[in-house]
């Protein structure tokens, strides 16, 4: 009997693998998930890995890439390299807090109200649509204003623009699951609302929780920048991929290009590294897919 | 003559986790003005042999074999003389008349672009002639013509489906399944239009589908088909009332049947094989009550007996 | 409330009326709602141990009584009597804990199994729901009857998810969901429409196997009065949300009454081609939910409606012991 | 129709209000002061004081509140607090440069979207496809800032083929104004060495935000073109001997419009944010830039001004794509 379940599990784990790694969307979700490990082991490994102290001069400023400094120096000397790690720190920082905010108020909220539907679901959704439909950065700013810079404030800025996605995707969903046969099974052999909600509909809306999740941090690393680099996210010296960028961008039309080029760099692999997970995620889970009929 | 003509016709299906052999060695000829019925289960190959004959099949389909329409291989065409015979020599009507027309085009839109396609120099009053006549044939009132499909009933659409592919007389009309997406009484009324048709137009028609009971009451002849195989083609009152196969007898023993009293429900155990991954030998052996050695081994051949075709190692001599 | 001692269900003047969704801002504009009724006053009577089939159109409202007679739906009005008790009166955990004695087979099988959960554990769960036997009890309650089912080997599909069934191997499942609580009384759904033909006799058979050991009592809602022969004692007929005649079997299928039902016998294909009959035909199409006609609300399609059709609606009348609902009979 | 278009701006007035509502609230009510945010955390009590009366910020809650919707409804956006001038006066003036901004990203990323993802989806699965979805992932992951700075670096600073920041040169602006966009008016007026320096200046701004907001598109131009296609429609079509061409653009592409038009409005709203952003890299002068110069210079009553103007601007959008849906769709028409 153990054996056999052993034997179960490892079937379960091989067909899982190649299930995974049988077609393209597969690949792409490893690959996302390698370069997001990687970023993540930086920021915290951060001290080790970076060469020199990112907030103190290593070298004469505006020195361009060579061995010494390989992304260069900025205009106060600073090493770049170092600032490219540890400027992942405060992105994956932000983003996590950010994406926690706004999916621990946007996913109950869209499940309760899915569920149970009725006038409460005409106001919240409306309210939150017409969140959504207003352009999600400019909210930020205007909030990011008002609270000043911070950790906590622009998490939250950043988190007040998102809670209407989660709160879409998850109401839709669960509106639709809601309606589905094996939920009206479940009310006629006599389940309770709570096993029906938990049993029945959260597992199916899973998935498209766990995709939105990953999108949405990549979303918010996206946001975190966009403010950094309109000067309004952390304040310097700290190292932040938005604010180098910003910082870079005088020096462009004197050619010392790597001070703006590197920071997207990292903006745009940990961005990747987000989306090709959510993607390959998205395609594997969505449970229509292998299914024979 | 036989209209059209499949001769040795397979159809293989690439796909990620393996080859499907959709149809496998299927021959049969349709004659003019004839009614052909093709049956079998779900999966059976059926849907597929009609699509292919308007060489509609997706991407991953590989076509071996001839069709032949009055003589010229269809599967030798190039797509632009392949796409002139679609619609004007040979049309096809679907299963779900809810979405086989398009929602933001006007009836008479879809007319018009079937003309317009076929016969560019046609004059408007001609084609509202010509496509009010059709609908009108199909019971459908012509000033209809203006709406959009949103605007009727699924049998309605049926209607006006048939109307469209019957509007250029074309020589064979495929009908794929064409009244499983509707209700009984409905069914009925687009059953009456296509007898209609067969006897005022000058068209053979072949009729896929799944239910033994149409079959009986719009065929002539009956071809029944099992996991892409052809296994049995007969005259219709012949293959009814003496199926060889026993896959076809199996079929007509396990539907209801509402004139006959008391009759005992049979059913066919098990399920039909995987087509990525077919038995040996005959493939429905495994669920054959009178299965032999042989069967598990040999793939049958295709046997004439008098007028009909049966593929069975019951018929005939095992060493030949 | 007494009742006739063999009598098992009995539904009163059960009505069904579902608001037509309009978006607020039309509502504004157009005013009127819109309502559509699915269900118009129906009344019958099954007995115990007995199949009452219902037949009809899609539209005709056959798929919402149904479910309305086992509250998966809340009646507009009307009383559903099952063994004594009224069911329109239960509410709560009282109605949910009375839902081990019935329950219901739907159309699609793969639609009404959960796919994030295991084929044991879906037939299990109403078990649990109901706290019925240990652990290990339920499991060995479900193998024996994946075995009666022809879910062979059982122990494998007990760990099996849903998706890698057969379409026939589905409905089998939910069948056993449906029985493992020792349940009174089921509806079935249209349980064979959406197999395969070879299939479908295959689930029916299943289904009169099990009546006979469960001592169950159906409500058989089919499209397919072919299918209906096999498995029904008696069949009610519905056109427009309302029964429009109820007979035993081998009455309907002798000699059908209302003119919906001939054009209803006539239509259906029969798999013999020997058979030549007359075809009888509706006038035009099924009229809208929202827009009964006046009165018998078959006039507008009967070939033989006369003045008095269009005026009074014709009530149930009992002819030689069945019911009519027609001023021609 | 006409019943339709006034529904929907019906239907977008509580819309509206709900940006209004939040707007103030946030700006009012979240713990951040605005008059201390302004005058900075060391000014005397007096003086605070004397400034939140002239704002009318020591009202009641509410009353400020039904002030403050009384004020938009009639058009009066505030006085700035830096400059003295009527905001809703200083944003008409920015406006023009925003639009012809988002004007012209928005073809492009049309452009690329609807031929890149249309023929993406009808070639599926070839190498075409496969470099269309790569682009959108890809794409979708450039900052727009870092990407403008690129473009800059790469055809201003390396090849000297175009101008990196500003609406035109100096003395290069059209004269007479009519629309305030640039190119439109140069045009007009047949100045056209001011065109020319105007498109000059439009291309890198325009082609940054419009690439990034392309990706979205092509992604999802394919995703319902693909869906569109595997309807029986389009066999059907095919099977009456209808081209191939037309089976894609007229059949398929257009009927896959609607959900594509839908969610181009709703992309309109990152258009924008990515506007702010494009202008502040290029030195654009539109409302973008102006929001942020406010911000550094702490005028609370511009920055909402200008988040006002855009929800109204948002929704403006909003109801025109649906009217354009109503038209092509017969089926929300009625």
């Amino acid at each position: 009997m153990i054996q056999n379940s052993n034997q179960m599990i490892s079937a379960r784990i091989s067909s899982f693998l190649k299930d995974l790694l049988g077609d393209s969307s597969g690949i792409m979700a490893i690959v996302g998930f390698a370069i997001l490990t990687i970023f993540i082991l930086m920021a915290i490994f951060a001290p080790l890995i970076a060469p020199y102290n990112p907030i103190q001069p290593s070298g004469n400023p505006l020195t361009p890439p060579n061995l010494h400094h390989l992304m260069g120096t900025d205009n106060m000397g600073y090493d770049v390299f170092s600032r490219f790690i540890y400027g992942s720190r405060m992105a994956l920082i932000i983003a996590f807090i950010a994406t926690l905010i706004a999916a621990g108020v946007g996913i109950p909220l869209g499940l309760i109200v899915g569920y149970f539907g009725g006038p409460l679901d005409r106001v919240i959704t409306m309210i939150m649509d017409s969140v959504y439909t207003f352009p999600g950065l400019i909210l930020a700013i205007a909030i990011a204003a008002v609270l000043g810079p911070g950790i906590i404030n622009i998490s939250l800025s950043i988190a007040v623009v998102y809670i209407p996605t989660y709160y879409r995707v998850i109401r839709s969903q669960v509106a639709s699951v809601k309606n589905e046969l094996y939920v009206e099974s479940a009310y006629s052999i006599g389940a309770k609302t709570s096993t029906i909600i938990f049993k029945y509909i959260l597992p199916n809306v899973l998935p498209s929780i766990i995709v939105v999740l990953s999108m949405n941090i990549a979303d918010a690393i996206m946001t975190e920048a966009g403010l950094s680099f309109l000067g309004l996210g952390i304040t310097p010296p700290t190292p932040d991929w938005g604010y180098d960028l910003a910082n870079g961008q005088q020096f462009i039309i004197s050619n010392d290009w790597w001070m703006a080029f590197f920071p997207g760099v990292a903006i745009i692999l940990i961005v990747l590294g987000f989306s090709m997970f959510a993607e390959g995620l998205n395609e594997y889970f969505n449970p229509n897919i292998g299914e024979k009929r | 003559m036989a209209v059209l003509s499949i001769k040795n016709l397979f159809i293989e299906y690439q796909t990620k986790s393996g080859t499907v052999k959709a149809v496998e060695d299927v021959s049969f000829d349709v004659e003019e003005n004839e009614s052909l019925g093709i049956v079998g289960e779900s999966g059976c190959g059926k849907s597929t042999l009609g699509t292919a004959i308007l060489r509609l099949l997706p991407q991953n389909a590989k076509i071996t074999g001839k069709i032949l329409l009055d003589g010229v291989n269809l599967l030798e065409l190039d797509n632009e003389s392949m796409r002139k015979i679609r619609g004007k020599d040979i049309a096809m009507i679907f299963q779900d008349p809810m979405t086989s027309l398009n929602p933001i085009m006007r009836v008479r839109d879809h007319f018009f672009e079937l003309f317009k396609v076929h016969n560019p120099d046609m004059k408007k009053n001609e084609m509202i002639k010509i496509a009010s006549e059709a609908l009108e044939s199909v019971g459908v009132d012509s000033k209809r013509l203006d709406n959009y499909p949103f605007e009727f009933s699924g049998g309605m659409r049926q209607r006006v489906m048939i109307a469209l592919s019957i509007a250029l007389k074309p020589k064979v009309l495929i009908a794929d399944e064409p009244t499983t997406a509707l209700d009984v009484v409905v069914q009925e009324q687009i059953m009456q239009v296509l007898k209609n048709l067969m006897k005022t137009k000058n068209m053979s028609i072949i009729l896929i589908t799944h239910d033994m009971g149409i079959v009986a009451e719009m065929a002539e002849r009956v071809a029944v088909m099992y996991a892409g195989n052809l296994v049995e083609l007969g005259e219709i009152h012949e293959l009814y009332n003496n199926p060889l196969h026993p896959y076809t007898r199996m079929l007509l023993e396990s539907i209801p049947n509402i004139k006959l009293d008391d009759m005992d429900l049979k059913f066919i155990p098990g399920s039909p094989p995987d087509l990525k991954n077919p038995p040996k030998g005959c493939k429905y052996y495994p669920r054959c009550p009178f299965a032999k050695d042989i069967c598990k081994e040999k793939d049958p051949k295709t046997k004439k007996i008098g007028n009909r075709i049966v593929k069975c190692w019951l018929y005939g001599d095992e060493n030949e | 409330m007494r009742m006739n001692e063999e009598t098992f269900l009995k539904v009163e003047h059960l009505r069904k009326e579902f608001d037509l969704k309009v978006s607020w801002i039309k509502a504004i504009f157009k005013g009127k709602k819109k309502t559509v009724k699915a269900v118009d006053d129906v009344s019958f009577e099954i007995k115990r141990g007995e199949t009452l089939g219902i037949v009809g159109e899609s539209g005709s409202g056959k798929t919402t009584l149904g479910r309305t007679v086992i509250r998966l739906i809340e009646p507009t009005s009307g009383k559903i009597i099952m063994d004594n008790t009224d069911l329109t009166k239960l509410k709560g955990d009282v109605l949910r804990k009375a839902r081990r004695d019935f329950s219901i087979i739907f159309q699609d099988p793969m639609a009404s199994l959960n796919p994030y959960m295991r084929i044991g554990k879906i037939v299990s769960h109403p078990l649990e729901i109901h706290n019925i036997g240990t652990k290990q009890e339920r499991k060995e309650k479900i193998l024996s009857l994946f075995e009666k089912f022809n879910l062979t080997p059982p122990e494998e599909f007990y760990n099996r998810f849903p998706k890698y069934l057969s379409g026939g191997q589905r409905q089998r499942v939910v069948i056993a969901r449906a029985l493992i609580t020792n349940p009174k009384f089921i509806v079935a759904d249209e349980p064979t429409a959406m197999l395969d033909v070879s299939v479908r006799s295959q689930i029916l058979k299943l289904m009169i196997q099990v009546k006979e050991e469960f001592k169950l009592t159906y409500l058989f809602i089919t499209h397919d009065l072919a299918g209906a022969k096999y498995i029904c004692d008696r069949i009610g007929v519905m056109y427009l949300g309302r029964i429009i005649e109820i007979a035993k079997k081998e009455d309907i299928f002798k000699e059908p009454l209302h003119p919906y039902t001939k054009i209803l016998m006539s239509a259906i294909p029969i798999p013999d081609p020997n058979t030549k009959r007359e075809k009888l035909m509706p006038k035009g199409e099924i009229p809208s939910a929202t827009n009964i006609p006046k009165g018998c609300r078959f006039h507008t399609r009967c070939p033989f409606a006369k003045d008095i059709c269009k005026e009074q609606e014709p009530e149930l009348r009992d002819i030689g012991g069945r019911l009519v609902a027609c001023h021609l009979v | 129709m006409k019943t339709y278009i006034l529904t929907r701006i019906g239907l977008s007035i509580p819309m509206i209000l709900i940006i209004l509502t939040i707007v103030f609230f946030v700006l009012r009510v979240l713990p951040g002061n605005p008059v201390l945010a302004m005058l900075g955390p060391k000014a005397p009590p007096s003086v605070v004081k004397a400034m939140e009366h002239q704002m009318g910020l020591d009202k009641p809650i509410l009353v400020q509140y039904f002030d403050y919707l009384k004020d938009i409804a009639h058009g009066n956006f505030g006085q700035s607090t830096v400059t003295g001038m009527p905001v809703l006066k200083e944003l008409m003036q920015k406006f023009p440069a925003t639009l012809e901004l988002t004007i012209f990203a928005m073809i492009v990323a049309v452009f690329i979207g609807i031929f890149y993802g249309t023929l993406a989806a009808y070639k599926l699965g070839s190498p075409l496809d496969v470099s269309a979805r790569i682009y959108s992932i890809f794409v979708y992951s450039f900052p727009v800032f870092w990407f403008g700075l690129m473009l800059q670096l790469i055809f201003g600073v390396w090849l000297h083929w175009l101008p990196v920041s500003g609406e035109s040169s100096p003395f290069m602006t059209p004269d007479p104004t009519h629309t305030g966009l640039y190119v439109v008016d140069a045009i007009i007026n047949g100045q056209w060495d001011v065109l020319k320096d105007s498109l000059e200046h439009l291309i890198l701004p325009s082609l940054t935000l419009g690439i990034v907001i392309s990706s979205i598109f092509v992604r999802m131009v394919r995703a319902n073109v693909v869906l569109t296609l595997s309807q029986q429609f389009i066999t059907a079509a095919r099977a009456r001997g209808v081209k191939e061409k037309t089976v894609l653009f007229r059949h398929a592409l257009k009927n896959a419009l609607p959900p594509i038009l839908t969610i181009m409005g709703l992309q309109f709203a990152l258009l924008l944010g990515g506007a702010v952003l494009t202008e502040v890299t290029f030195s654009w002068p539109g409302i973008g830039s102006y929001l942020v110069s406010r911000i550094h210079a702490r005028d609370f009553t511009a920055i909402q001004g200008t988040i006002v103007f855009f929800a109204i601007f948002v929704a403006i959008i909003s109801i025109l794509v649906d009217v354009i849906n109503a038209w092509i769709n017969p089926r929300v028409r009625y």
